[in-house]
């Protein structure tokens, strides 16, 4: 059974490691807060300027200069700073971030990544995907495996647009966990019941399968 | 000499039509809601403007637009606007999309005097056609420019009359980076103080960078996504 | 994973003989005085030392300048310091004198990600012997490469647990952009305080560039030219 | 007569205009600030990191946090504001400081500076000297008509090592004040009692003199 959104961002928040500094892109990378191991302190940055990021405010509680990147109201936690936009993607491009989590609509064998911009619909632009796939040390993609056509996301070349090039790590889509490598997409974990046929079948990439591939844990 | 002006209308009465204006602010958040109006109000026309987004349709550059007062736009992501669209597709608007942090270093370059910086955003991509491209430890970055522009119109929280301005959490963003990059500076601040009111270890943009600073009136600080849990 | 040490031994502990390490401060002021004792205690040797000036005979570098733990010096100016002065005729001492914006500003670039910066400064003199040049808009500049160095040690007035500086008057100078530009970052400061006892509008050294702090002890916060007007 | 540093910095500070973000530099330059005419409100900048600099403190309230470019205890005026080195070099760098005031040794007859280095003694830095004649968009000397020796420092080519080139706009001396322009050191102004002759017979470069040259005003 494929995995939904929540057990996509359920299965990426084990990757987090105590002390990490994380970008959350829109979507269902920012679900991954609501999944973050006991024991495991990290820090949320947003990209408009805010380190210590915290949930959605307190219906009545809003406050209109507290915006994410997503410029959705939100809080803050304990320890959190202000900075301004240059400050923040400094430290975006120094890697002092340590993982970034963000969606995609193409991704290619060797880790090129296509979500900004899709020819002859409006486009709205990168704002600060490009930044960060350029400099980001660890990218994972939270994505579903195909588009709503059937088509496979994980492809040999991106169609699309670029984002950027070679920048990304790890996918974990609703059908499997992919690691990039330089011979291919490496099938690391498999959502429960999904056989690995369906998984080389909805590849479109160079698929690497070695051993057994476990079944993804999921909590829920 | 004093850099205090009463109304939004003084400050930004040189502006010409065809000026290049840097526009803080981030969404909605932390922009100079005065000094727009007063723009719409003078009628300003073909102006480039920079800021991060387009506002909405009837609120932020927005309202410059519905008023056909911009010729081009320079910003990261423009999504939430109808009328940009159409102007957008009708031809009658220019549009420049470049990383949100590409702009903002392009901003802070322009007030650090550096006529140029290295990013690696874009390689790869087709915000790089056209650039020229350099390796720097085996990683390969884009030159880009420092912004150039007539006037920077800012935001701030509290401001004194030396020019000296303390931002307010995340509306902070771009604004004390284009604070920085005009060759006219004005902001607007939510409350304007005498000398000495603010503690010096605690301004974000030094007054040398402010030209003109007026106090604003009733600040709507619209909010875009209202998004919120549940009262316990 | 607590970022806090106990003391600055602990803090130090594995900065190794040959490192480059960046000292914040400004003359005597605002040195981390407890992280050199420690550096001195420990006998370190071979360091490349990155820092606006080098201390006086008996305080700051100077205490480390002493012990000979020093290889090579990068500053922008050394001049109140006769056992550097010794040590440099004799040899013993490697010195590299690059202007102080430079050297702000290579700082800078680090912890922006920025590999390199271009800067008028240096222009038609020695400085600029065997760098790359270029003129934009008719005016030319220097290329200039960030640093890259192993350690970075700073001194702030407050900190929190989370690594998040406040610093204190022109005690700031160097110290935030030495704190973003080192590989490993120590911070030591006069307050350690909780997360959240720190104004988040307030901080200038975002914590996730400081990756280990402690509470210093007994500064001694030394005057090097104390000037005054007598008392009326 | 000539001017003695009293006199020099006085003249200067004649310079200052209202609204003025001024660096001055140290020896006779930091004596300007004694002599800011009524009328003027001008920011003293400290290149350490400082806008709003004031007096040297009263004895005992020397603060070792407060501090100037030359590392003497100072205070701060209503308005001041700090901030760390690279932003107050960026402040220079991009054109905002209005007049910078410094010393030096030779001055060439197109605007080039040597302040910093002696070739044979001990050589302590050329600190932030390099960055500010090398940014600033009006430059003031403030020195000596002749060195020591009696030699001459207003020169066809420097001998020293430069600190920056083309860049010094006005130069006031115990003898003159004289402007730098495309075709040499024109003399505007000569100290009260100081005859044309000996300011020709003590500048090495090229002088130009052009009618009257009034007396340089001196209050005190």
């Amino acid at each position: 059974m494929a995995l939904d959104k929540f057990q996509i961002a359920q299965r990426i928040a084990k990757e987090l490691k105590d002390g990490y500094y994380v970008n959350l892109g829109i979507g269902i990378p920012t679900l991954v807060a609501n999944y973050i191991p006991a024991g495991i302190n990290v820090v949320l940055q947003s990209e408009n300027g805010l380190l210590g990021m915290g949930p959605f405010p307190i219906e009545g509680e809003e406050d209109p200069d507290l915006i994410n990147a997503g410029k959705q109201t939100i809080t803050t936690v304990p320890g959190s700073v202000f900075f301004d936009s240059a400050t923040s993607f400094g430290m975006i491009r120094s890697g002092k971030v340590d993982l970034t989590v963000l969606g995609a609509m193409e991704v290619s064998e060797n880790g090129d990544i296509a979500n900004w911009k899709i020819p002859g619909k409006m486009v709205k632009g990168m704002g600060g995907a490009m930044d960060l796939v350029a400099s980001a040390k660890n990218i994972i993609v939270a994505m579903m495996h195909t588009n709503p056509k059937g088509e496979s996301k994980l492809l040999p070349k991106c169609d699309l647009p670029l984002t950027g090039i070679n920048c990304v790590k790890k996918i974990v889509t609703d059908l499997a966990v992919l690691s990039v490598t330089p011979e291919g997409f490496k099938l690391l974990e498999r959502a429960p019941g999904v056989s690995i046929d369906e998984i080389k079948q909805k590849t479109a990439g160079k698929l690497i399968i070695e051993g057994e591939v476990p079944e993804i844990e999921c909590n829920s | 000499m004093s850099k205090v002006f009463t109304t939004a209308a003084d400050a930004i009465a040189d502006i010409k039509d065809g000026s290049t204006i840097l526009l803080g602010g981030f969404g909605l958040c932390g922009i100079p809601e005065n000094s727009i109006s007063a723009i719409v109000e003078k009628g300003l026309k073909n102006l480039t403007c920079v800021s991060n987004n387009a506002g909405v349709d009837d609120f932020g550059i927005g309202l410059m637009l519905k008023q056909k007062q911009v010729k081009k736009m320079i910003a990261s992501y423009v999504g939430e606007n109808a009328e940009f669209e159409r102007q957008l597709l009708s031809g009658e608007l220019e549009v420049e999309l470049i990383p949100q942090g590409t702009l903002a270093t392009r901003c802070m370059a322009a007030g650090y005097g550096m006529p140029a910086i290295f990013t690696p955003a874009g390689i790869g991509t087709e915000v790089a056609i056209g650039k020229e491209t350099r390796i720097f430890n085996g990683k390969e970055y884009l030159l880009e420019m420092a912004f150039d522009a007539d006037f920077a119109i800012v935001k701030a929280w509290k401001g004194d009359v030396m020019g000296n301005l303390i931002f307010r959490e995340t509306a902070r963003n771009f604004n004390p980076l284009m604070a920085m990059a005009g060759k006219i500076t004005i902001a607007e601040v939510e409350e304007l103080l005498p000398a000495g009111a603010l503690d010096p270890d605690h301004i974000h943009t030094p007054g040398i960078y402010v030209h003109r600073i007026f106090q604003g009136k009733s600040y709507e600080k619209r909010i875009e996504q209202r998004t919120v849990q549940p009262k316990k």
